[in-house]
């Protein structure tokens, strides 16, 4: 049984931006089938068409990350987009807005990594070790179901970038952290093994921090994960409020018997 | 000019044997500078698209032990795997667990907020720690965020490393492009650890991220490190079609079965005690002769295939722990697992070969160590059970990280001093040789002819000839005028990265061929239908390939290690 | 540049408290600002707005009182929103000083301006 | 190559300053000039800043107007006139629409902020729906905008009701 084909066309944002800024799109004619993504359709007009288009991909699976840009006008995964489901014959790719390009369709990530890595994203706690050193120690954090579903959605997070790229905030603020940080932020709040929240509120709670979030939604509307950012932001803003109240218990780890 | 840079340790590899190595180097001695290279950012590498778990024994009060995993994974391996390296690794993991757990690994938990843990086939006890089916990326960015406590870990992301700057046998650093600007680097250190994963992509239907090519094996291969038992390669029961995107062993663990054309769990006549969770060279043998036999299904596509019915399962379970497998079904295959049977077929999975090193992750060269699956220290020997490949590159991640820090403290203060004439000549090899040579035929045509080669040549069951006959079709692709780069710009040039990998591809291809053809035998993943018995006599021992110019790879042997088991036959 | 110990507390306020305020001056301006609506409905809307009734109005000293917690709050609210914009719009320190001070004395501005006429129109 | 520069190579390091020539990409005033893209919460963001902005400006004028107080009737009514004008009153009407949305939005978004009405975190299930986008949220940004309509069509009334 053979499938029916489709020809398409893929226009591509095209400049580099160490050379000359005039950028132009260029039009490739792609056959695609019903399961063809943008990722596919872009990878064969590099091999078959023109080898120069410069594009960032790896797993094509959805869960790296690397293939966000903008997609008839939103930011998408192009591996996570089939062309069947645009319902357009011209498919636009653009790089994706808010971060810095270098060409065509990749941007730079530094500034983005950098906001992650300013709320401390990792486990602060002050009773228990976080470096296991001897074998007395293999014993882990007790921690029920109930207690990880309260931050594994946010942990659903691959650094795509599609929510940063879409916040209406992001757009002219290059302080500001972004959706993507803050929700992570909240991921390890609500992690009952993390005591770090003094510390994450302080560095949040800035001119240009949690605060300049007036819940757009667009992240959330974007984020190909369900990682919902928005929800996680604002919860961690009733925090600061001092409207949620803080019921935490910091998890110990399990005696040896246990 | 040539920059160098200069750093303590070199990482090449952010995936999770790296970064588990930069952790354990950095905090071994907080004063050493560290350097994490990738060709993709931090978070991009193929480990995390691992889904199904990682195998640690956690439960010795409810009957697992230690002893146990060691013998599921040598049976595993077919007797290949050296013992005293799987009694590292069984010995070691558990503490990596705990350590992750420690550092904010949402491991699924049990009502009384313990790990979790699931069947996976092989071993003869649940014992695939999980984080619902998305280990490798939990895995990932719980120790991409614990790195980021490090002040002496610099992360170089989208750094290309070309070569190994050696002088003898003693390891002085990379050459490396990095990809954003175009410019070609030296970067110098006492010790470098190699962590570039698999190569899988030297097939076409592959489970493996686009960024799985074997340029890291390549770089050692042509710096004169040996390359061992690269004719193992796993082929996992059930990728999805058209794309081979992976769906987790774990599928079959919760419960999942393997069903053809006539409506039967065939697995029964193949393995009647394990059934579908047989080690996955078996399920996936025993899938190709239910295809020959004619009980396959025709996908869409014309390909043949089986199905994996999940449905018995129910929607809670199937939510709460397949989950993404769940999406994958419904995006990329447009079947909703918990209504239907999805469409499956072998699919290129994982390198039990690499790069050859010993107990330590140790290489030939002084000051270099390799981990995670680009390293062959023969943990997995002829077949790596599911779940025990995290679990190498997080204790051989901490192994060689701490091995490294140490060998660097030591020569902290001696200055290196590179010979000019080896990064000349690497210069010259990539930039006259590659990106400024001329041709007229398409590289990525090359790539899809020889990828598509290895799948009709070395898939599940291989013959004399077909092996003899895809060598001969590498060979003659190599000979191709097809090494030029169209896209001549300086920056972010995807087309002249390309290339490279393609060149490395063919000459780990033809490795993998060549040893395939030498092992005259039956063994694990490695399965001749010309000698379709195990022959321990003749064969039980490591293949070994070093470079040899272009006149293709010099083979040898390397002995197996033995503490405690003799080898058996293999049933389940 | 020397700042004013003002300044310096103002400086001080976390964002969090900042936005405490915002959305307090918010809540109250409802409150007050109805009021102030309502004075208009309780009678034709153009003859509530004649000079005499007005100025009757005015000298309803909970009226005034009224009007004036109308103003500041308002111009706090009012203002702050304007900050938070500008901050959003462009960031380096120059400019956020910049605007900081200039935001604050539009509306200390704004509240004198307005407070002159509630005192001159009340004739207290 | 001195010891100093090495780290600049690395990645995490901020480039984005020192590599002047890229473009920052950022879209700018344009992001969120243009509400179209991304559904009703961000038509309620763009909007509830465009009436903030309008009524600041309106509150500006409105004390500005009745400082005329001060200098009699006269002044008074000079001023009152220009109110009273079809344009003044379609002015006027805006702002009682301006108001009315950015009240009742902003009551609703002083909830919102504090993190009330938005649902709680959980598994998340494919295809993702985000809780927190939830018919709360988008009913209260409907209803905000029907009130400023019902409003803004009672103010028109009234005021030209009054003027005929
Ligand atoms: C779909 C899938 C599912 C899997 N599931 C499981 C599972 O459930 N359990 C399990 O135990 N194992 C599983 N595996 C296997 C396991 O994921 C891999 O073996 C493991 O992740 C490899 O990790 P790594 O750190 O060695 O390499 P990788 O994660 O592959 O990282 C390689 C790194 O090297 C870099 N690199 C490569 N070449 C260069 C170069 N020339 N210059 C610079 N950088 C370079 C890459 O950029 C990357 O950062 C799975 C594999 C696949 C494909
Ligand atoms: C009457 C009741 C009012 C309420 C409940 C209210 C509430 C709010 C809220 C919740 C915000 C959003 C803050 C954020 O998202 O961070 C806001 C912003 C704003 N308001 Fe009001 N407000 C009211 C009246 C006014 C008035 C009368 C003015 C004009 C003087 C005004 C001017 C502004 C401005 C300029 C903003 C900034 C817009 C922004 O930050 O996006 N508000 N208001
Ligand atoms: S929150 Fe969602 S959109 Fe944003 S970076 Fe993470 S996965 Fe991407
Ligand atoms: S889009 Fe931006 S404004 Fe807030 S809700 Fe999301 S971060
Ligand atoms: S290629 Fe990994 S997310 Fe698209």
């Amino acid at each position: 049984m053979s499938e029916e084909q489709n020809k398409i066309k893929l226009r591509v944002y095209r400049t580099n931006y160490s050379n000359d800024y005039s950028p132009r799109f260029d039009e490739y004619d792609i056959a695609v089938k019903r399961w063809t993504t943008v990722l596919d359709a872009l990878l064969d007009a590099k091999a078959y068409s023109d080898s120069s288009i410069a594009i960032r991909y790896s797993c094509r699976m959805a869960s790296c990350g690397s293939c966000g840009m903008k997609i008839n006008g939103k930011p998408r995964l192009a591996c996570y987009t089939k062309i069947s489901e645009l319902n357009s014959h011209t498919i636009v790719c653009e790089p994706l807005a808010n971060f810095p390009r270098i060409r065509d369709l990749v941007t730079d990530f530094s500034q983005f990594f950098a906001h992650h890595k300013k709320i401390e994203p990792y486990v602060h706690n002050e009773n228990v070790p976080t470096e296991v050193s001897n074998n007395d120690d293999l014993v882990e954090f007790k921690q029920t179901p109930e207690e990880v579903d309260k931050y594994l959605q946010f942990s659903y997070c691959i650094k795509c970038g599609l929510c940063y790229s879409a916040c209406p905030t992001v757009a002219t603020d290059a302080k500001f952290p972004g959706p993507q940080a803050l929700s992570q932020a909240y991921r390890y709040m609500a992690d009952n093994r993390d005591d770090g929240e003094k510390k994450r509120f302080k560095i949040i709670d800035e001119r240009h921090g949690i605060w300049r979030c007036h819940f757009a939604g667009s992240c959330s509307n974007v984020c190909p994960k369900g990682v919902d950012p928005a929800l996680g932001i604002q919860l961690l803003k009733g925090h600061l409020m001092g409207v949620s109240k803080h019921d935490k218990k910091i998890a110990r780890v399990r005696t040896k018997e246990e | 000019m040539t920059e160098t840079l200069s750093y303590d340790i070199l990482i090449v590899g952010s995936g999770l044997a790296g970064l588990r190595a930069a952790i354990a180097a950095a905090s071994k001695h907080k004063d050493l500078k560290i350097a994490v290279l990738s060709k993709v950012q931090v978070m991009r590498s193929h480990s995390v698209s691992a889904e199904g778990g990682t195998a640690a024994v956690l439960y010795d009060n409810e009957g697992d032990n230690l002893e146990s995993h060691i013998y599921d994974t040598i049976k595993g391996s077919d007797f290949l795997a050296d013992q005293d390296v799987a009694e590292r690794l069984v010995n070691s993991i558990p503490k990596e667990i705990i350590q992750l757990d420690r550092w904010g690994m949402p491991w699924s938990r049990r009502e009384n907020g313990r790990i979790d843990q699931r069947k996976f086939g092989g071993y003869s006890f649940p014992r695939a720690t999980y984080a619902q089916d998305k280990v490798g990326f939990y895995e990932m960015q719980t120790l991409y965020d614990t790195c980021l406590k490090f002040d002496n870990i610099s992360f170089f992301n989208e750094w290309f490393c070309t070569s190994i700057l050696h002088e003898g046998n003693n390891f002085q650093g990379f050459t490396c492009i990095e990809m954003k600007s175009g410019d070609f680097y030296n970067i110098v250190a006492p010790a470098g650890i190699i962590c570039t994963g698999g190569a899988g992509r030297i097939f076409s239907f592959s489970t493996y991220a686009y960024s799985s090519t074997p340029d890291g094996l390549d770089m050692a291969f042509r710096a004169g490190i040996a390359l061992k038992d690269m004719e193992f390669v796993q082929f996992h029961p059930t990728g999805i079609l058209p794309s081979g995107i992976l769906i987790t062993e774990g599928a079959r663990g919760e419960g999942g079965y393997l069903i053809n054309s006539d409506g039967e769990r065939f697995m029964k006549k193949y393995a009647g005690e394990k059934l579908e969770l047989a080690p996955r060279d078996v399920v996936s043998r025993s899938m190709i002769t239910e295809i020959q036999n004619g009980r396959g299904f025709k996908h869409i596509t014309g390909v043949d295939c089986l199905k994996l019915d999940l449905t018995h399962l129910g929607e809670e379970r199937i939510k709460e722990k397949l989950a993404g497998i769940r999406e994958i079904g419904i995006k990329f295959s447009g079947v909703d697992v918990i209504n239907e049977p999805i469409e499956v077929r072998p699919v290129c999975h994982y390198m039990m070969g690499g790069i050859h090193s010993n107990l330590n992750g140790a290489t030939e060269f002084n000051g270099l160590w390799v981990a995670g699956e680009a390293s062959c220290n023969s943990t997995h020997g002829a077949n790596r059970l599911g779940a025990n490949s995290t679990s190498e590159c997080l204790v051989w991640g901490t192994i060689t990280g701490e091995l490294a820090a140490s060998y660097a403290q030591k020569k902290k203060n001696s200055s290196i001093n590179i010979d000019n004439q080896q990064y000349l000549l690497e210069e010259k090899r990539i930039y006259d040789g590659i990106f400024r040579g001329r041709g007229d035929v398409n590289p990525y045509e090359i790539k899809k002819t020889m990828t598509d080669t290895m799948d009709a040549k070395a898939y599940v069951y291989r013959n004399e000839n077909d092996l003899a006959e895809g060598l001969r079709k590498i060979r003659s692709l190599k000979e191709l005028s097809w090494k030029h780069v169209n896209d001549q710009a300086k920056e972010y040039n995807t087309n002249f990265i390309n290339v490279m990998e393609i060149d490395s591809m063919l000459r780990v291809a033809e490795v993998v061929l060549m040893g395939a053809l030498n092992r005259r035998e039956s063994r694990g993943a490695h399965s001749r239908i010309d000698y379709p018995v195990r022959d321990d006599n003749n064969f039980l021992k490591h293949t070994l390939a070093y470079y040899d110019g272009d006149k293709g790879p010099r083979m040898g042997w390397h002995p197996v290690v033995f503490t405690r088991y003799a080898p058996v036959e293999r049933k389940y | 540049m020397r700042r004013t110990s003002f300044k310096m507390t103002l400086l001080k306020l976390r964002e969090s408290q900042i936005m405490k305020i915002h959305y307090l001056t918010g809540i109250c301006a409802v409150f007050f600002v109805a009021i102030h609506i309502l004075f208009r409905v309780v009678m034709p809307f153009g003859q509530s707005l004649e000079y005499q009734n007005v100025i009757a109005n005015y000298h309803n000293i909970y009226y005034v009182v009224l009007l004036e917690l109308i103003l500041i709050f308002v111009s706090i609210h009012g203002f702050n929103g304007l900050r938070i914009i500008l901050l959003e719009l462009k960031q380096s320190d120059r400019w956020e000083s910049i605007m900081t001070i200039l935001v604050l004395a539009a509306m200390i501005g704004i509240i004198a301006y307005g407070t002159r006429t509630i005192i001159v129109g009340s004739g207290l | 190559m001195g010891l100093e520069s090495e780290g600049d190579k690395s990645s995490d390091f901020n480039t984005y300053n020192a590599k002047a020539k890229m473009d920052n990409g950022r879209e700018g005033l344009r992001g969120w000039l243009n509400p179209t893209r991304y559904g009703w919460e961000r038509v309620s963001y763009w909007l509830q800043r465009l009436t903030g902005v309008g009524l600041l400006l309106y509150f500006i004028g409105h004390v500005y107007e009745t400082s005329s107080l001060v200098n009699g009737i006269d002044a008074w009514n000079s001023m009152l006139e220009l109110t009273q004008t079809t344009g003044g009153h379609i002015f006027l009407m805006l702002v009682i629409g301006a108001s009315t949305f950015h009240t009742v939005n902003g009551i609703r978004l002083i909830f919102t902020e504090s993190g009330l009405g938005l649902g709680k975190p959980g598994r998340p299930d494919y295809p993702y729906d985000a809780t927190s986008l939830n018919y709360k949220q988008k009913s209260g940004i409907w209803v905000a905008l029907l009130l400023a309509a019902i409003a803004m069509f009672y103010g028109g009334l009234v005021m030209f009701g009054d003027a005929s």
